[in-house]
């Protein structure tokens, strides 16, 4: 079993990773996934911080992230949808004027 | 105890103003009867504050808890100073309701509104005896004015609309903070109870401060006084006979009825600016009108300097010069309410009010000549009227111990007559300049009975004051008590 | 040779995926290879029969020629397979168009992992269970690994850098997702019904155990359940009447038009993996898998009783192949947007209302 | 079998490797797939620490359904790498991501002394199979679920209509 | 009694207000009879009031009425208590009396006066105005009244000066008079309020007897209170610093100038000095400041009378020159003899002023002297009654003139002689004052009356009407008679002096020999008599006006002319800086306390505008600082 530590530490990794993703990248899909991999680092944390106590309630926590990060995809992914049609791009920086 | 009648007052015209704001069918014609009907209502039901004389005690007391656990209560009451300034206000309104069917033809309902709102509002400043219920009504009487001149007005009037409120709104935030520290500190907002409150000096120095500062925006006094000529050239006529006749006395009666009794050592110690300042103001103010080329403008000035007048009155911390003050705020109401109307009528004949645009119209106006020459004379102070025995009072009270401002004052007097023979002769006098002078109809038989009441009253007080003084000089006597005993020690 | 390398990586994951087993390394290789090698067999004699009953269906013979009556066929087509050249368009990404048929191979193989061939083998005083690893989430990992399925489709539709190609990838990825909703919850109404077991898991040994203790199968119990669950296992696997995605005239052949030999025959391999997983899952959960109501399998003692378990097992399997087949010279095909139409708004609803079904029927206890 | 800890390094490693490749690959689709790969190792990651039930849900709902939903759009839109994409936005931000993730790992240690204890005890305390979770999930937490099954369908309707495409009649 | 005086002080209002209410239906003439008739009444009331006084023992000659309380404020020593009322002494009653008998005169003529002019009706309402202020001013019960009467009068003098409002000239100068006289007022005004800090009361009956009193116990009171009341009087009776407005003043109609401008108003100063004398007296070297202006203005005004051409302005200077002298009286001490000044000038001024209203009115307007000549053939009878005021004015014997201007220059004669050197100067100033008094008296009639007609053609003047001629005539008997009957100490009939010495500080100064006394009068009638035969034969005969004007000195023809150029002076010192300073005062306003209040407005926007630049809509800025943040919380939280 290994260590509860490494497990925090490939999470914090993986959500460096997703921070790094998220700030840098212009194209929003890639952005989306970032956010993506963040959320699957809070997952492993959860997990990895039950198994110590209670581990259902991890996966329990984990399944809802799950559930709305699916949400949140779904309407990420329709409101990119309509930006490409409005934008013909997909880069974030395409929508930068804040007047209509 | 509860007498309803300052509820009534103040109930009454704000009933009839949400009446008229829901009816929006109403034609223009009725809707403005009615506010005549109600402003004249409320005006005779106010006659009987000046009747009753308690010997400089409060009368028509009205007391209900409003907010009990900051011990704030709804409690009114008129005593010497506010019952004159009350009758004022409900007498010049329904001149002002009159004055409008000259010049306010469109959204007549909405003007009818806003006056009975205004003067629900400066009723109840002057009949509130809690500190809080006072800054409500202070506020209140506020929106419908900036509304009268941001909707009625003339060219630049959001401008001058909003400079105004800006102004006044700037002034009474500080004077907020004051309230609700005292009324933290004595438990109660009533005024009884504050005057009582021991205060340490520093502390009191900032209230004084605090306050003063609102009300001197108010008054105005002179480096405050820059959204005034521009109010006032902005205004439709009904607002600038309010706003010179009533709104400016708001800031007068706080500092007799708020600074002076509840920051006496403060007060005696500021009085020395505040006369400097009132003398510049007395000065300035005549100066500067003097300079105008726009008829209004050169009223306003004059407003500020005869409020110098008063204030000069006020913090000589005389009871002779103090009820002088009084008296004066009274006249200015009616003299510069007489001197806006007229300039109306004019306005409303010639539309335009550059002085150099007039010329010559005594020959083709002989009623308006006598009606303005008469406004001129109580506005610069000749004897036989009322304005004199105000200033008179004020400078013989103030000569006592402050020689040099009443001297000083004094050549306002000279400089007064200056200007506003200057304006009466550019108007009425010389040669006819403006093309269409002959077409000008003189006054018509409405506009006479507008400013009949107001002549009446100035030959009035010119020649007894004795009864509007002996109800005025009690109260001001309990006001400057502890002030006076402060002056004492010094 | 990427082929190769994808079979190889296709074991691996099968090992890796229910490592809860504690058993020796070597056993659980040698399950692995049997039900390797099993399925491995049952495939080429899918396509023959496949070819024979269809033929035999129209009244024509098929193919006879290679071997006694055309058996050695399926050989001969898998020479084909490994000696035809492979074609790679250009702008193409290399190792996604070879990574996608093995995608699609990998998940349809991996399925067979979880399956339970027969009861338990006892040898030399061990007990085997028959299932190369009887994972504690079962059927999930079937739900799992077909969800994986899609990527192969799709990837290869876009890997071929055509549009019709692409087209052909997106429609048929599309279908499979929507039927594996309503695959999911008509699962979900088994598991419901033979949910008496304890621990709440998902193993399929102890579904048919139940079935084997109660007596009846859950086809009877679900017969709505089995209809809507066999229907959304012919739309997985893209087999008739939903085999719109390559048919489709104006598609060409849908996403493998554009693979040849080796990488083409992993795609068809995948495709009848996936009938034969499928087959083997519905015999688990609805036709008692390995049980047989009058032969009291437990009673004959020895490997010979679990040899006939299995021999029961594959005798259904194949018999449900052949229902496959039957069923696809029989109905017509489906245009795309009635299937995706009926996929919605029928099959979604039905499953729903047999949840509802299998719900009452697991709380009044029927039977 | 082999044992957890390499399965868990195996993993990890997949998992991590993936996320380099999700963030610094040019070509959203190979993004993608890369992305598909960690999730696969976060999968197994979780199935290492006893939760079957969750590594099966994150295959079947991140790797099976979010990730080709992905797809689905990347292909849609036709999208191909744009031409000097990489990482934009260069220094100043990967250096505030690089601290982030060095504070996230060296602030917890350093703070939380247990955590460095040695390995914890080999045997498996309790797994996370399906059914404890939903013993968990339909007691204690029924009112999120509950919540959470709304905000599906919220989400549900909100991304059919903002994805519509507009009718004729409609105007965007 | 205080009927008498409420009626002296009801009556001409009660005119005053219904003549000016019904002005519109009233024609000139039936205004100015029901107004000459309220002054007739108000003169009857003031003789009644008069024999009243002298039936009264010598000390307590006076009579207080209050009618109403004005105002009662203040406790204790800062009490003031001011009611409206009346009070008779002597030295009222006196004024009143010739006030209202000049001025029912002046009525009387002015009604056919005004016959043919438009706004008749105004006219009167404002001479009835202008009669009530006066006799408020001086009947008043305190100084409160005393000032209501001073503003009042000035205000009506700006009615009346801006009658004919059409005319630029007349608005200018009614509105110059005005605040001229302001300027006095203010001063007077300040007065008032110290001399109610230092005496707490405003009240004559209280005030003169305090005021005696502390004058006996030789307490000194500061000369600058004295000061205030004498820039009050200078205002009012334009002497030196404050006399430019009565000139100009000379717009207004005839009967305007006569009665305000000669008669009644200008002597207001004059009554205050007498009203407060002891407390001249007791504030050291005022009266010297009163003497030496009265006399500088005395002979100031007498230089430029001298080269006058309008006939009323030369009447003008020649008051102003007069008032100097009473005023030069007063400053001697001899408040009595300045009175009895007063009167008889009155009586000549008003006639003269009225025979030259008659001339122009006969001449239609015209008012050039050097237009004028040989009038006394067509109008015999004014050309005789002026030259009766004109012997007065120039002070020869038989008329009142003399007798109360040499009463003056003998006054300064025996303070001179008693050891005040500085009265030597006074007494030189007199005398030469005299001398161009007769000088250009001589010069107005000779030009007016005597010498070549130069009338233009076609005007032929005719002999003024019945009610212009009366007044002439009584007023030519009262010059006449005036000086005798008041002031010869010999006849004891009705000495001033005697009858007003008790109101009046006394004067302590050592009789003169007689010998020496008689010496000086014969003096002052030969320097009169010689001065009026030089000026008459100068100016007699048809002399060009050219050879006239280089015949005096031509270099100092200018500056008389040209009146000094006062008025000019007047502008650059005072007005045009004042006006500047409006100016600027107005720029200050907009640009400084205005900018202030702008700026403070435009400084938020700046700030809006600092603020703006970190919204700018990318993405990652906003995905950057979220980061940051979140670090910074989490360094926060765990740090």
């Amino acid at each position: 079993m290994a260590p509860q530590s490494w497990y925090l530490i490939v999470s914090a990794l993986l959500f460096g990773l997703g921070i790094v993703g998220f700030v840098t990248r212009r194209n929003s899909l890639v952005m989306f996934m970032s956010v993506e991999l963040m959320l699957n680092a809070a997952n492993l944390v959860f997990v990895a911080a039950a198994r110590d106590h209670v581990p259902a309630r991890g996966s329990a926590c984990a399944l809802f992230v799950i559930a709305v990060a699916a949400s949140e995809v779904a309407v990420g992914l329709a409101l990119v949808l309509a930006l490409f049609r409005l934008k013909k791009s997909v880069d974030s920086d395409a929508v930068r004027e804040l007047r209509a | 105890m509860n007498d309803p009648l300052l509820v009534l007052l103040i109930g009454g015209p704000l009933a009839a103003a949400l009446l008229l704001a829901l009816l929006p069918g109403l034609r223009p014609e009725p809707a403005r009867l009615l506010t005549l009907l109600v402003t004249l209502a409320t005006f005779a039901a106010s006659l009987p504050l000046l009747a009753t004389d308690a010997g400089g005690g409060m009368t028509h007391g009205f007391d209900a808890p409003w907010i009990a656990e900051f011990g704030i209560r709804f409690s009114l009451g008129v005593d010497g100073i506010a019952a004159p300034l009350v009758v004022l206000t409900t007498l010049l309104m329904p001149l002002v309701v009159l004055a409008s069917y000259g010049h306010v033809h469109d959204r007549v309902r909405q003007y009818g509104v806003l006056l009975l709102a205004m003067e629900a509002g400066m009723i109840g400043v002057f009949a509130a005896q809690d500190l809080v219920l006072f800054y409500v009504f202070f506020e209140m009487s506020l929106v419908p004015l900036y509304l009268l001149i941001g909707v009625y007005g003339g060219a630049r009037r959001t401008y001058a609309a909003l400079k105004f409120f800006l102004f006044t709104v700037a002034g009474s935030l500080p004077l907020l903070l004051a309230i609700l520290w005292l009324v933290q500190r004595a438990g109660s907002a009533d005024l009884a109870v504050l005057k009582q409150l021991p205060l340490a000096p520093g502390e009191q120095g900032w209230l004084f401060a605090a306050f003063a500062a609102a009300f001197c925006v108010k008054v105005p006094l002179v480096p405050l006084h820059t959204w005034l000529p521009d109010a006032h050239v902005e205004a439709p006529t009904g607002g600038s006979v309010i706003l010179a006749g009533v709104t400016l006395k708001m800031g007068t009666y706080g500092l007799l009825r708020f600074c002076l009794p509840l920051f006496p050592d403060a007060s005696v110690r500021h009085a020395p600016l505040l006369l400097a300042l009132a003398v510049i103001g007395i000065l300035y103010g005549a100066l500067l009108a003097w300079a105008q080329k726009d008829l209004k403008k050169i009223i306003a000035y004059s407003s500020v300097s005869h409020l110098g007048f008063v204030v000069l009155g006020l913090f000589a911390v005389q009871t002779t010069a103090a009820s002088g003050a009084v008296l004066q705020m009274v006249n200015h109401g009616l003299s510069t309410g007489a001197l806006f109307l007229l300039i109306g009528m004019i306005y409303e004949r010639a539309h335009t009010r550059q002085l150099a645009d007039f010329g010559g119209l005594a020959r083709t106006m002989p009623r308006f000549a006598v009606c303005l020459v008469l406004a001129t004379l109580s506005s610069i102070g000749v004897p036989g009227l009322n304005g004199f025995v105000g200033e008179f009072l004020i400078l013989i009270g103030t000569w006592r111990d402050h020689p040099v401002a009443a001297g000083c004052a004094s050549v306002g007097v000279l400089l007064g007559a200056i200007y506003m023979l200057g304006l009466v002769k550019g108007l009425l006098f010389g040669p006819i300049v403006h093309p269409k002078t002959a077409t000008w109809r003189d006054l018509n038989s409405r506009e006479l009975l507008l400013l009949a009441p107001l002549f009446a009253l100035m030959f009035a007080i010119g020649f007894a004051p004795k009864a509007l003084l002996d109800r005025i000089e009690p109260p001001v006597q309990r006001m400057l008590e502890a002030p006076r005993l402060v002056q004492e020690r010094r | 040779m990427t082929a190769l390398l994808a079979a190889g990586i296709a074991v691996t994951t099968a090992l890796a995926a229910p490592p809860a087993a504690a058993e020796p390394a070597w056993l659980m290789l040698i399950k692995v290879l049997v039900a390797f090698g099993i399925t491995m067999t049952i495939v080429p004699l899918l396509v023959l029969a496949e070819r024979r009953v269809s033929a035999w269906m129209q009244y024509r013979v098929g193919p006879n020629r290679v071997g006694i009556g055309g058996s050695l066929q399926p050989m001969a087509d898998l020479v084909k397979m490994l000696f035809k050249e492979e074609l790679r368009p250009d702008g193409v990404p290399p190792f996604l168009f070879g990574a996608a048929p093995a995608i699609a191979a990998i998940c349809s193989l991996s399925m067979m992992a979880v399956v339970p061939f027969g009861g338990t083998l006892e040898l030399d005083g061990r007990s085997i269970p028959l299932v190369v690893a009887d994972a504690d989430i079962g059927v999930l990992a079937v739900l799992a690994l077909s969800s994986i399925g899609v990527y192969g489709i799709t990837l290869g539709g876009w890997a071929s850098n055509s549009k019709y190609s692409l087209l052909g990838g997106l429609r048929s990825s599309a279908q499979m997702i929507s039927y594996e909703l309503s695959l999911g919850i008509a699962l979900l109404g088994v598991l419901v019904v033979s949910g008496s077991f304890e621990s709440g898991s998902f193993r399929l040994s102890e579904i048919i155990r139940f079935q084997a203790e109660s007596g009846a199968w859950n086809v009877l119990r679900l017969p709505l359940g089995f209809a809507l669950f066999t229907i959304a296992v012919f739309a997985e696997t893209n087999r008739l009447p939903f085999d719109l995605p390559e048919a489709e005239p104006e598609l060409v052949g849908g996403y493998h038009t554009e693979y040849s030999s080796m990488r083409f025959g992993l795609f068809f391999l995948g495709e009848y993996a996936a009938m034969v997983a499928g087959s083997s899952v519905i015999v688990c959960l609805f036709l008692g898998g390995w049980h047989c109501p009058w032969l009291a399998t437990e009673a004959v003692v020895g490997p010979g009783g679990a040899l006939v378990q299995v021999a029961v097992f594959l005798a259904k399997v194949l018999a449900f192949l052949f229902f496959f087949i039957h069923v696809r010279w029989t109905l017509p095909r489906l245009r795309y947007d009635q299937l995706m139409k009926f996929g919605w708004t029928w099959l979604l609803p039905l499953s729903l209302l047999n949840l509802l079904w299998a719900g009452a029927h697991a709380a009044l206890g029927w039977f | 079998m082999l044992s957890e800890r390499t399965a868990f390094l195996i993993f990890s490693v997949i998992a991590l490797i993936g996320a380099v490749n999700v963030i610094t690959r040019r070509h959203p689709v190979h993004a993608a797939l890369w992305l598909v790969g960690t999730f696969l190792g976060v999968a197994g990651l979780f199935l290492t620490l006893g939760a079957g039930l969750l590594g099966a849900i994150q295959v079947m709902v991140y790797a099976g359904a979010i990730m080709v939903l992905f797809l689905f759009v990347i292909l849609l839109l036709n999208l191909d790498a744009p031409p000097d994409e990489g990482l934009s936005f260069a220094r100043g931000a990967s250096l505030l991501a690089a601290v982030a993730t060095l504070a996230l790992i060296a602030l917890p240690l350093a703070r939380a002394p247990e955590l460095r204890a040695a390995a914890t005890p080999e045997s498996p305390v309790a797994d996370a199979s399906a059914g404890q979770v939903a013993n968990v999930l339909f007691t204690r937490y029924a009112l999120p679920f509950e919540v959470v099954s709304l905000l599906l369908l919220i989400a549900m309707v909100g991304a059919i209509h903002l994805a519509r495409r507009p009718r004729r009649d409609e105007t965007v | 009694m205080s009927t008498v005086g409420a009626l002296l002080l009801g009556l001409p209002l009660a005119a005053a207000t219904l003549i000016g209410i019904l002005h519109r239906r009233l024609s000139t003439r039936t205004a100015g009879t029901l107004a000459f008739a309220m002054a007739a009444t108000c003169f009857g009331l003031a003789v009644a009031a008069f024999t009243h006084l002298r039936g009264l023992p010598e000390d307590a000659r006076h009579v207080a009425a209050t009618f109403w309380s004005f105002l009662e404020l203040g406790r204790g020593d800062a009490a003031l208590t001011l009611d409206v009322g009346v009070w008779l002494d002597p030295l009222s009653v006196t004024w009143a009396l010739f006030i209202t008998g000049v001025g029912s005169l002046i009525f009387l003529y002015s009604i056919s006066y005004m016959e043919h002019e438009a706004g008749g009706a105004r006219y009167f309402a404002c001479l009835c105005l202008f009669l009530f202020s006066m006799l408020t001013l001086v009947l008043g019960k305190n100084l409160f009244l005393t000032f209501l009467g001073w503003e009042g009068v000035g205000l009506c003098s700006y009615l009346l000066i801006g009658f004919e409002y059409g005319k630029e000239t007349a608005a200018q100068a009614g509105r110059k008079a005005f605040l001229v006289n302001r300027i006095g007022d203010v001063g007077f005004l300040l007065g008032m309020f110290w001399t109610w800090k230092l005496f707490g009361t405003l009240e004559h009956g209280e005030l003169t007897p305090k005021l005696a009193a502390g004058l006996a116990a030789g307490i000194a009171l500061p000369p600058l209170l004295a000061l205030c009341y004498f820039v009050g009087a200078c205002g009012k009776s334009a002497q030196l610093p404050l006399f430019v407005w009565l000139p100009d003043a000379m717009a207004g109609p005839t009967p305007v100038s006569a009665l305000i401008h000669a008669a009644t108003m200008v002597t207001a100063g004059i009554y205050l000095l007498c009203r407060l004398s002891s407390l001249f007296v007791a504030a050291d070297w005022a009266l010297d400041v009163v003497a030496f202006t009265g006399a500088a203005t005395a002979l100031f005004a007498g230089l430029i009378a001298l080269r006058q051409r309008d006939i009323k302005r030369v009447l003008a200077y020649s008051t102003v020159s007069q008032l100097g002298y009473m005023f030069l009286a007063c400053g001697l001490g001899a408040f009595a003899s300045s009175a009895f000044h007063v009167v008889t000038h009155a009586f000549f001024k008003a006639l003269l002023f009225l025979g030259s209203g008659a001339v122009i009115h006969a001449l239609h307007g015209e008012q050039d002297l050097w237009k004028m000549g040989g009038l006394k053939h067509h109008l015999p009878k004014t050309a005789f009654a002026m030259r009766i005021g004109a012997f007065a004015l120039a002070g020869i014997a038989p008329f009142a003139g003399f007798f109360s201007k040499d009463e003056i220059l003998g006054v300064a004669f025996a303070r001179a002689y008693a050891g005040d050197p500085a009265c030597w100067v006074l007494w030189g100033a007199g005398v030469l004052t005299a001398a161009l008094t007769a000088f250009y008296s001589a010069r107005m009639i000779t030009l007016c009356f005597d010498g070549s007609s130069r009338l233009d053609a076609h005007s032929h003047p005719h002999e003024a009407p019945a009610p212009m001629a009366i007044p002439l005539n009584v007023l030519a008997v009262l010059s006449l008679v005036g000086g005798i009957g008041l002031g010869f100490e010999a006849l004891h009939w009705l000495p001033l002096h005697h009858w007003l010495a008790p109101t009046l500080a006394p004067l302590d100064l050592p009789p003169l020999p007689g010998a020496l006394l008689w010496g000086l009068m014969t003096l002052a009638f030969l320097i009169a008599v010689l001065f009026w035969r030089i000026g008459a034969k100068w100016y007699s005969g048809d002399c060009e006006p050219a050879r006239a004007a280089e015949l005096t000195f031509p270099r100092f023809a200018g500056a008389l002319a040209g009146r000094f150029f006062v008025d000019e002076i007047y502008g650059a010192l005072i007005v045009r800086p004042l006006r500047f300073l409006a100016a600027l005062a107005l720029q200050f306003d907009v640009r400084v306390v205005d900018g202030a209040a702008r700026g403070l407005g435009q400084f938020a926007a700046l700030v809006g505008t600092g603020v703006r630049i970190v919204q700018n809509g990318t993405v990652q800025r906003y995905a950057f600082w979220m980061v940051a943040g979140a670090i910074a919380l989490l360094w926060l939280a765990l740090g």
